[in-house]
Parts: structure tokens; sequence; C-alpha cells
């Protein structure tokens, strides 16, 4: 972190509507550059449809969301891919009939640029495309540990490993900001901690912004420079994990009264 | 499944490609393209059944044809062009001189097979189908459209309204309607009907039905609407029996409908079942009925196909096209001698068939149809047809003979053949000097 | 033993992306197009059994070769990209009829008749247009809506092809005969030469199709095909990755169209198109293994040879049963196969061979 | 009044021809509900039904039966043929596919097709079999108002009638049996069901009979309308278009989908089709869906799918 936080990206006032049932209501947020930002609270607290927000899968009906500066419009969920956002789903979102490295290859293809034409003979352009993003994926592989599976079918693999070739997938992206949906979830103690380590290093090493949501409070205490809890939609609380541990409206909300 | 059934699977399918069946050097190899299955299986059958008794009756009866008996195949087409041309390549090659003819009993195996034959050397008989300018031996040199084409049909129906009317002039001013199959064979009779219309001046108007003509409904409302005074019926199969169906439902008088003889057959009127009374087709020379063939084939082919269908419309079709073919490969056997011929062989023996009435006579199918000449310009033969009328339990005739005009038919042969040979760069052959 | 990659060390990913790494299988498909290309040329010129005739050829091997070339196609579509296509036999159709409108000139805008490869890559472009014009619900409609919705291009174009007589040059039959099948010059008439035409169009055409799909484009398709929404997360653009896949698999099968048309048929009618043309794709896609070019050539063989096994097998053993029979029992057995096959491996031919390599990399220890 | 006399005609026909499109389509929506199975098989299930029942029918009235009696036996052979298919079905071809993705449970009927189209024949025969249980003529309606009246065709109205009577005892056996309730909840969520004690076999076999005997009603219907053969298979296709636009799951929507077919096919073939060159009808339908399709992508009743992640 920078001495002179930038922000990122901002939420203003945002509200979801899905018919009658309101998912989020006027929340308010930023993200600072190179920050990780954690987003916790109860089940149906409105965090997974906060990152469907962010990166332009819902169209809130009211608020603004500013990324870079730029406030945008119904923005379709490619376009925010094309301009630095990337994620991980909370269930498993990996293209299942793909083998490890194509899966982490689809990450590079908003950088591909080789046309239709070089693709059908694979020489040219097509080539060098496929050689050199395979590198840059290959470095991807070594940095998450998961060369052995490279070609197996993703379908195949354990849920822990399914979820460490899914934040590669996403770090292919070489994305600005990268928004994991508990990437925690479901796994024993010694991934999980393999899964902070790659958290951490990848803030650390490439610079990225970070938004996670997470349940596991050590893990989000431990890794997160600030936090933002959301409850029935509504924000209540939002600081460092120290500030949210002590408040009060989180420790009744969430974290549950102490004994 | 196991790797083991594959292995079995495919030591199966490489077995079978190895069989090769001992032939008997005797013998004149015989292909049946028939359909038993599919929606046009309860037209197909018959025909079938009556093609493969009159083949057995020459084996049992004579021991083949001058002492060389007829080996015969059958292959199921299922009305399916690529089927058939399948059949036709697996079977163009059997026997010890390959297959006499095909006769492929669907116009669109007959379009798909015209440019093959021609280099196989080997005749594909369309008797009473196929495409009309193939009546043109000069050009089509292995086609052979007997009996009659669709332009004939066309125009003898024609003649038989205007007879009804009381005469050619009598068709000024009458709309004629054309409910047909939308396929090249429904299409086929079309030029004629507007060379017609123009000349005897009524209106034409032509109303397809999509195969399978499960639903007419609309054309149906449509000639309520405009009240032609007559229906030609171009139909095939399940159409046929809608359409009369249909036609009672709008209160269509069915005298007023005349059918192809495709349309005009059993299977056609049961599905109308008493609704059908009136209605009139087309014969193809030959009604149903038993004659002479008939009584034959019940003494020497103890186990015939025909049985429910024996002696119906198409069964009897079937019989004459087998009669025809026999009667071909005969008329060679006089120049190429008595042993198995070539398609080539019989194509000559095909262009040279003359069927006196004394000849049909003794055959047993006197009373069934008039005599047959065929010619190296005229691959048809004969363009004679009488008219029919179901009376709800059978089919009467009640007509005399027509006889299809050239002047109306001859130049769109003309026309058509030569268009056709200029695509294909054939060279039409010369007729007053083939042989 | 023999089939084992140990000790073969890639040193560039480039080595490592070709089609087959493994040097096993590089000998094995260089020893099927050499038979291909070669043997069986060779033995069909001098009627070596089971070449005895042309039976072989122009019945089993030419539609064969065809009818993969339209699979694949198919596969690429339906496999690969995930949208469930009826209409397959449409842009066959559609292949079929502008190659012959190119082949033999089109007078009204004066455009000569050209040449034979050109028509035929001409009815392929002309089917990825349509394909692509109706491939534009797909970004709304999915799954077996899609399906059936596709069967609207399968009937419109069964209509089209019989009521507009400019595609027919004006035939009053509504049926067309190919062009002269003149090839760089080279005029095409023999079984062989047939063959050789198609074999070489199979294998240019399947060799593009399996660089697409190993590719970005590939890639592509298959997010979209396994999770269309975490792939426009990704930044895929579905409009882009459907359309591509409409384009090029009606491409490919268009030109397979304009080939069946052309070297199988010589001259045909809308009903060589029909929905069963469509069903018959759908099946060898499915059974031959959804998302493999392989799979497409298995799937096209099964299809197309186990018919023909039926009415052959039981006729030459000569079993005393009515061909009324025979021709029921095919159909029962046909399908009793299908659901068989569809039951023992949902995944198909290329699913086993698969598993039948990885058993053969262990031979002869089971682990 | 000639011009509105025709169309009203025309419209009339088309919607009472559209509904008995609606019996054939009836079939899927019942299988797609309970399974998620898209059944291509109906078309060959409505042909097994007619000829058993034609077949049966037949063979009693040539011994002497009085024609009703012979009628109601053929019905319950025909009926229990359609549960001998059921059951086939559900255990060999369904069965064992449990769990299988939409598409290779779709091939499987197409399969299943196969073989019931080739039993169905190899045992009651391949020919045409006429079949008369409805009256085939037409009324002419409101004569004094347009010239020529208004034709309509009785055995469309008996379609009709009977096609009211099997939705409304359908709706009857969704909220008033166990069964049907059972069938719902299977519909709903299979594993779900199945955790409650549910025997999706079971199941599957109720909604396979029941979709077998409205192939019956079809078969009687179409089976006086074009006598029993292989064709009436082609009702299926005819069938689709209709299914579409009602959407797979509802069985209203099979109704309505088939007012709509029936009157902008026929309208459009009888309007329209004499300045494109006619025939147009069958493809029509097809494009009418799908420009429905295009509005509401699940059908005007089917269930619309949110989409999550």
């Amino acid at each position: 972190m920078s001495d002179t936080p930038q922000t990122l990206l901002s939420v203003e006032n945002v509200t979801l509507k899905f018919g009658g049932v309101t998912a989020i209501s006027g929340v308010s947020f930023d993200i600072r550059k190179g920050e990780i930002r954690a987003i916790i609270g109860p089940n149906g607290a409105g965090k997974t449809s906060m990152l469907n927000c962010i990166n332009g899968f819902y169209h809130p009906q009211e608020g603004r969301i500013t990324y870079k500066g730029e406030t945008r419009e119904r923005m379709r969920p490619h376009v925010a891919a094309s301009q630095g956002i990337a994620r991980t789903f909370q269930n498993v979102a990996l293209f299942r009939g793909m083998t490890t490295l194509d899966n982490i290859m689809t990450g590079r293809t908003l950088k591909m640029k080789a046309n239709i034409f070089w693709q059908m003979l694979r020489i040219g352009p097509a080539l060098k495309d496929e050689i050199q993003h395979r590198e840059y994926c290959e470095e991807i592989i070594d940095f998450l540990e998961i060369e052995h599976i490279r070609k197996v079918p993703v379908g195949r693999l354990p849920y822990g490993l399914q979820k460490r070739v899914e934040l590669a997938r996403a770090l292919a992206m070489q994305p600005d900001l990268l928004l994991l949906d508990e990437p925690m979830a479901g796994m024993n103690l010694e991934e999980k901690q393999d899964m902070c380590r790659f958290i951490l290093d990848v803030n650390k090493t490439y610079g990225t912004t970070i938004a996670l949501i997470e349940h596991d409070m050590g893990v989000v205490m431990d890794l997160s420079d600030r936090v933002v809890v959301l409850e029935y939609g509504r924000k209540i609380a939002d600081g460092t994990p120290d500030e949210v541990k002590s408040d009060q409206k989180v420790i009744d909300a969430y974290l549950g009264v102490p004994h | 499944m196991t790797l083991k059934t594959v292995g079995l699977a495919l030591a199966a399918l490489g077995g079978a490609a190895m069989f090769a069946p001992a032939m008997a050097q005797n013998e004149q190899y015989v292909p049946i393209l028939s359909y038993r299955t599919g929606p046009y299986a309860v037209n197909g059958a018959p025909y079938a059944d009556g093609v493969s008794d009159y083949y057995n009756l020459v084996n049992l009866r004579d021991g083949g044809i001058n002492g060389v008996k007829l080996q015969i195949e059958e292959c199921e087409t299922g009305y399916a062009t690529d089927k058939g041309v399948e059949c036709y390549e697996r079977m163009k090659g059997k026997g010890p001189t390959g297959a006499s003819f095909f006769n492929p009993l669907s116009t669109g195996i007959t379009f798909a097979l015209t440019d093959k034959t021609l280099q196989d050397k080997i005749p594909i008989i369309t008797m009473g189908y196929g495409r009309a300018d193939s009546k043109n031996g000069a050009v089509f040199a292995y086609n052979f459209p007997l009996l009659g084409t669709y332009w004939s049909a066309a125009d003898i129906a024609m003649q038989h309204i205007a007879k009804e009317l009381g005469g050619e002039g009598n068709l000024k001013g009458k709309k004629i309607a054309l409910v047909f199959h939308d396929s090249p064979y429904g299409k086929e009779p079309i030029p004629t009907l507007e060379v017609l219309a123009k000349k005897n001046g009524f209106t034409f108007i032509p109303i397809p039905v999509t195969h399978p003509g499960v639903e007419q409904k609309s054309q149906w409302l449509r000639i309520r609407q405009e009240r032609p005074d007559y229906v030609l019926l171009w139909g095939w199969g399940v159409m046929n029996g809608t359409s009369i169906n249909e036609a009672a439902s709008v209160a269509y008088p069915r005298d007023k409908i005349i059918g192809v003889w495709w349309s005009g057959a059993e299977p056609d009127v049961a599905p109308a079942g008493a609704q059908a009374t009136g209605y009139k087709a087309l014969m193809l020379q030959h009604g149903a009925g038993e004659f002479g063939v008939h009584g034959a084939i019940k003494q020497h082919v103890p186990n015939r196909l025909g049985k429910e269908n024996f002696g119906q419309v198409l069964y009897n079709r079937g019989v004459v096209n087998a009669m025809l073919g026999v009667e071909a490969i005969r008329t060679a056997q006089k120049r190429f001698g008595n042993k198995p011929l070539t398609g080539e062989q019989i194509r000559w023996g095909l262009e040279n068939l003359d069927l006196s009435a004394a000849r049909l006579k003794e055959l047993g199918f006197e009373g069934m149809m008039r005599p047959v000449k065929i010619s190296c310009g005229d691959h048809e033969g004969a363009r004679d047809g009488r008219v029919q009328q179901w009376d709800g339990k059978k089919w009467n005739i009640i007509s005399d003979w027509y006889t299809a005009r050239q002047d109306v038919t001859e130049p769109l042969v003309k026309d058509i053949s030569a268009k056709y040979a200029a695509e294909k760069k054939i060279t039409p052959r010369d007729c007053s000097k083939a042989d | 033993m023999l089939y084992r990659e140990t000790g073969q060390y890639k040193t560039s990913y480039a080595a490592d992306s070709v089609i087959f790494p493994i040097r096993q299988d590089r000998i094995g498909v260089m020893i099927v197009l050499a038979i291909a290309f070669v043997f069986m040329p060779l033995m069909m010129a001098f009627k070596i059994p089971p070449f005895r005739n042309d039976y072989i050829l122009l019945a089993i091997l030419l539609p064969f070769l065809i009818l993969s070339l339209a699979a694949i196609g198919a596969n690429i579509l339906i496999g690969y990209c995930g949208q469930i296509s009826l209409g397959s036999g449409a842009f066959m159709a559609i292949g079929a009829y502008m190659a012959y409108k190119f082949g033999t000139g089109i007078s009204e805008i004066g455009l000569p008749p050209l040449p034979i490869v050109v028509s035929i890559l001409l009815g392929g472009f002309s089917a990825a247009f349509v394909g692509i014009l109706f491939g534009l619900p797909s970004l709304r409609i999915k799954g077996l809506y899609l399906a059936v919705a596709t069967l609207a291009a399968q009937f419109f174009f069964d209509w089209v092809f019989l009521r507009v007589k400019w595609f027919t040059n004006y035939a009053p039959s509504g049926s067309v005969s190919a062009p002269e099948l003149k090839f760089f010059g080279y005029l095409v008439s023999t079984p062989i030469e047939k063959y050789l035409v198609a074999l070489i169009f199979v294998t240019i055409f399947a060799l593009i199709a399996k660089n697409l799909v190993r590719g970005n484009i590939g890639r592509q398709w298959m997010a979209i095909r396994d999770m269309d929404i975490a792939a426009e997360l990704m930044g895929i653009r579905p409009l882009v990755a459907k359309l591509t896949a409409f384009a090029v698999s009606s491409f490919i099968i268009g030109v397979a169209g304009a080939l069946w048309a052309f070297l199988r048929l010589g001259t045909w009618e809308p009903l060589a198109f029909d929905i069963n043309r469509s069903l018959e794709l759908l099946f060898m896609v499915i059974i031959g293994g959804l998302g493999s070019i392989l799979g497409s050539f298995l799937g096209a063989a099964f299809i197309l040879i186990l018919p023909i096994l039926l009415i052959v097998v039981p006729a030459e053993i000569g079993l005393p049963i009515t061909t009324e029979t025979v021709s029921h029992l095919q159909f029962i057995i046909f399908g009793a196969m299908i659901c068989f096959l569809l039951i023992k491996e949902p995944l198909g031919f290329a699913r086993l061979w698969q598993i039948g390599k990885e058993k053969l990399r262990m031979w002869p220890f089971p682990y | 009044m000639q011009e509105l006399g025709s169309f009203l005609e025309v419209l009339i026909s088309g919607l009472l021809a559209g509904v008995l499109y609606s019996l054939v389509a009836l079939g899927f929506v019942l299988i797609f509900k309970a399974s998620g199975v898209f059944n291509f098989a109906q078309g060959a299930m409505v042909l097994l039904a007619g000829l058993a029942l034609v077949r049966c029918l037949d063979f009693l009235v040539a011994r002497g039966m009085p024609f009703w009696a012979a009628v109601a036996l053929g019905m319950i052979f025909a009926a229990a043929v359609m549960a001998i298919c059921a059951f086939m079905v559900e255990r060999y071809v369904l069965g064992p596919l449990v769990n299988q993705n939409a598409l290779t449970m779709f091939m499987a009927t197409i399969g299943a097709t196969f073989v019931i189209e080739g039993v169905a024949q190899m045992i009651f025969g391949s020919d045409v079999y006429p079949l008369r249980l409805f009256p085939t003529d037409a009324w002419i309606a409101g004569e004094g108002v347009f010239p020529g009246g208004i034709l309509i065709n009785k055995l469309d109205v008996w379609g009709g009638v009977i096609a009211g009577l099997l939705v409304v005892a359908l709706a009857l056996f969704f909220q008033h049996t166990k069964t049907g309730r059972a069938l719902r909840a299977v519909a709903d969520d299979h594993a779900a069901a199945q955790s409650v004690g549910i025997p999706i076999a079971w199941i599957w076999f109720v909604v396979w009979l029941v979709a077998g005997l409205v192939a019956l009603v079809a078969a009687a219907i179409w089976g006086t309308k074009l006598g029993v053969q292989f064709s009436i298979t082609f009702l299926a296709l005819k069938a689709l278009p209709v299914l579409i636009i009602g959407g797979f799951t509802s069985v209203p929507g099979a109704i309505v989908g088939g007012l709509i077919v029936g009157a902008g096919e026929k309208l459009a073939e009888v309007y329209l089709g004499p300045f494109i060159g006619g025939g147009i009808e069958y493809w029509f339908a097809y494009v009418l869906a799908l420009a429905v399709l295009m509005v509401r992508p699940q059908g005007l009743y089917g269930e619309k799918i949110i989409e999550r992640i």
C-alpha cells in the first residue's frame, strides 16, 4: 500500500432488487489500489450479489460504481473482464470438460490477437500467441504448484485443487482487480494455509488488488487490510480488521455476543 | 462398454466384409429395390410382392429364361435416395454378369441413378414414373420410363376431363387445380398442364402439399374457395387418403377428382372409407383383378408373397413391371445367346422389346395391358391409359383407352432432354442408325 | 510395452502442443494417412479384395469421408460449443445448392461458371453466412429450445430449394445435376478419383478443425459450452464465440453438403438433405463423442456402416425370413444398438478410444 | 361478407387443427415435466397405440362382436400395450440413463423410436388400417350470414372437446391424486423427491403410461383422420412448434401453443402461400415458434430460468 492511497473502485449507494426482493440496499464502499479488501457478512447478506454487480453480471437499479475513475453505465461482464477485473466463484465454475492448462489458457483469451485464419493453420501469429501465452500460464502453474495436473481434465480433480485452478485461471488474466468469492470454502486447514499463502503472494508479487468474500474470520483478519461488513443487504461496518472486530453492531450481527 | 465388445464388433465387421457367397455361374442377377418400411411401405410392399412373385414364377414354372435362372435379391430403400444409391452400388456388380436392370420405384432414386447407370451401363426401368424427358432414348440411353410418363399421364387426365365436359372446347374458362406432393415427383406434370392450359384456355392452379402430407386442411380450404371444376391429385402414400378425406370434409365432389396412377390403388382409398366413393384415378394400362398370369402364380408359386394384396392394383403393377424386365432379357437373349447377359446387352433387349397382343396373351396378360413396342426414339413404348372409379368396394373401369397426344408432350421432351444433354455434355445418338 | 511415452521429453512448448504429442500416435497417424492415400487407391486400382468392385469405395468409403466431414462440422457446434442443432441437413443443402449455382454460373449478375473448388468453397461460405443468421437466436434461446428452433432452418430451407426455382436453374422437376467435376483442369470421374478428392478435402478440413479447437477460439467455444456465465466473466464474448462456432460449423457442413451432392449423388433433390440427415449427423456426433474430432470419424463410421451390415449380413448368410421382417428387424436392432451404446458409454466412442489408450500405456502392468 | 366468411372459416379450422396437434404435444409435455426427457418417441407411441387399437378392433369385429364393445375392448388392449411399452422404456432405456444429460436422454428416445416403430409394425403389420371412431364430415354454419357458410369439420370439433376433457382430467390427476402430487415433486427436484421416499422408477413408469394413454387418444382421432399407418409418426414433427410456443413444461401451454400454431399456419398458407408458392405451413409453424422464443426464451408458459452463479 502506498502512502497516498488511490481508489481503484468505488461503490456508491448501490441498490439491487430481484422483483420484490431487495438484495443490496444503498451500500457504499471503496477499494484502494493494492489492498486486500474483505467483504464479510452472514449468509444472504448480499456479498456475492455485490461481486456480481462489480463485474457487470447484475445491474443495480440505483447507485454508481466507479472503476479506475470511470463511472459505468450498464456494462456486460466481458467488458469488465477486458478492463482488468477477474474473479473466482463460490461454487467452482471451471470449464469441466477442459484440462487444467486449457482452463488457465482461457484466461489469456483477451490477450490473444491472432485472427481466425492464422488459427486455422496454427502458424505465424497464432502459433506465437499459443507459445507466448503458454509460457505465461506455465509461470502461474509453477507459482500455484499445480504442474502435475496440467493435462488432467478439471472435472476429475479434487475440490481443493479445482479452487486452485480457478485462481490460476483468474490470475492468467493479469487482473488489476481480483474478486475472490469464498476461495477457502470447503478446504481443510492445510489447504487453507496454502491458499492464504497464494493470496498474499499474489498481492505482493503482482501487486494485484484483491477483494475477497470469506467466512473464516481468522483468515479474514489475517489477510485483509480493510473489511466491509454487510447484513441483509446493508453495510453495517467498514474499517480495519481491528476496528471491525470491536464494532458492537458487527459483534451482534455476525460474530455473536461473546460469552 | 468393454473394449472386448468393440473388438468383437470390429471382428464381425471385418468378417462380413470378407464374406463372399458362392455364386452360380449360369444365373441372371435381378435386383429388386423395394420399401417395406417407412411412410410409403403401404404402397411399396404390394408392388414388391408382385415383382418378386413374377420372378419366382419364371424360375419355378419355366426354370428361368431359356434355362438361365433368375437370381433374385431384394434391397430395402425405405424410399430414401441415399439408401437407394447404396443398394444400387452394392447390387450393380453382383451375379456373373452384374445387375440386369434396376426398378427404383422412386423418382428421387431415379434422378440420382440416371448419371451412374450411364457409366455403369445398366438400364433403369421406371414404369409409369421417373423423369419424363427420358422418353427420349437418344439422350437417355439407359432410362426406360415404360408405359407412360407423368407428361403422358397429365395429358390423358385432361383428355378424360374434356370428354366428361363434352369436348375439348368446353375446357375454355374452366379451372383445374393440381394438388401435388411437393417433390420432383409431384412437380413433373406441371409443364404439360401449363402447355395445355394455354392451348385449351383453362386456368391452372398448382397447390403443393408438403411431404408427407398428413395435414392438408389449408389446401382444401383453398379449393373450397377457388371452386375448381376438376382437381388432379398427384400424391403418394398417406397423402392420397388424406386428400380424399379432406375433399369429403369440404364437400368437394369426389367424382371431380382424378388421381394419377400412383394415387389410384386400394391403400389410397381405404382410409377414406365410404367417402372415397366416386373418386377417379388413371390406370397405368392395368387395373385390379386377376388375369391369366395370376392363375399361373397361384399354381406354380406355392409361397407367393401376395396374399391380401393379390390382384390389387399395385401388386399387378409389380407383376407387369417384372414381366417387362423378363421379356427384355428374353429379347436380348435372341441376339446375344441364352446365357447370363450384361446390363448393356439387356439395354439392347429393352430398346427392341416388342410385345404383341398375341405374345401378351401367351404370357397371361391379356386384358391387363395393350401391346408395347419400344424403340431408340421412344423409350416409353406405349402411352395408353384408362380411368377407373372407386365404388366403395372396388375399382371399376369407366372409360375407354386414351392415348397421350405426342404433339403435346413431344416438344417438351425435345426441349428438356436437349437441355440435359447440353448440361451433361452428352451427344445424342442418331436413332435412325441405332440397331 | 510398445505404446509408451517414457523417454520422450519435450524441450519446448511448441513441441508439447502439437496434435499428437506421443511419438507412437504420430507414427500411427502417418500409417493411416499412407493407407488412405496410397495403399487403398492402389488396391482399388488393381481390384485386390475387398475391392473387387467399387462398392466399398462408392457406398462406404466415399459417404463415410463426406459424412465424417459433416459430423466434424456438427461436432464443432454441438460438441465444442454446446449449441444443439437439428438443422445440419439444411446447411448441407445450402452448401450443395449454392455450390451448384456458382458452379453453373449465375447469369443474373453475369457470373460465369466458377471452377469447381471455388464453387464448393463458396457453397461453404454461403452456408456459413446463413449459419450466422440462424445463430443469432442462440444468444437468447438455450438448450433443447434452441434445438427445436433450429428445425426452423431445416424446414425453411427444405421449402426454399423446392420452391424457389432460381436455385435449381428452373429445372421443371426441381431436381439438379452437378456440373462437370473438373478440379484444376483435371476431370474427376472414376470412383478412385472421387474418393481421393473427398479424402483431400476431409484431411485438410479435419486439420483446420483440429487447429481451431485446440487454439484460442476452440477454448472460447468450450468455455461457453461448459459454463457460459463464467466464460463471459472471463472476457469471452458469447456473441462472438457462438457466432464463430455457427459460422465455422456451417461452413464445414456446407462444404460437406456440396461434396455429398457433387461426388456422391450427382443428381439430387432437397429430400437428400431432410430432417433425417440432421438427426443422422446428431447421432454421429453423440455416438462418436461430443467434442472430439476423432469421434466424428468413429461416429460416422458406426452410423453409416451399422445399417448396411444389418442389411448385408442376413442376406449373405441367407436367413430364411421375409424381407419385410428383415426390414423391421433392422429398425429394431439399430434403435436398440443406439440405446445400448448410450447407456454403456454416454461419452461415445472417443471416450472408449481414450480409455483404450490409457490401458495400453499401462500394459502389461495393470497399474 | 364472402371474404370475412372464408377468413373465419380458415381461422376456425386452423384453431381446431391446432388442438389436434396439441393432443400429440401433451404427451411430450407430460414426460418432459416429470423427467426432463425430451421424448422424441411420442410419434412412434401414437403409431403403436393406433395399431394396437385398430388391429384388436378389426379382429373382434371380424368375429362378430358389436362395434362399440369391440372399441371398448380395443381401447383396453391398446392401453395394456402402452403400459408394456412404458415399462420397457423405463426399465431398459431411461432407467439406466438416469442423471445423464438431457441430450443423451433425447438421443436415447430417438433410439427407442426406431425400436417402437419396428416392433409395432412387425407385430401389427405395416399396411394402412382404416379407423372410424368419429364422424369426419362437416357442418356448414352461418349459411344465412355468409355466402357458402362456414365449414366446420366434425372430427376437429370432437378433437377439441376431447383435448379439453383431457386437460381437465390431467389437471385433476396432478392436483388430487397421490401419484400426481408425487409426480410434481419429482418434476421439481429428482434428488429431493427421492430422498423423501418417492420411487423414481415407479413415477417414470406412470408418466410414460399417462403419455402412452394420451398417445392412444391422439391415435384414435388422427387414425380416424389419416387411417392408422406409419406416417402418423410424422405428427411428432408437427407437434414440436406447438411445444416450444407453449413451453416444455406447461399443459395449458400445449393447448394455447396448438391454437397459435394451427391458426397461424393455416392463415399463412391460405393468405400468404399463393404469393410465395405455397406449401409454407410446415416451416411457418417453426418460424412462428422461433419468433415467440425470441421474446420468451422458455415459451409462453415455460418456467423462467433465473441465471445465477
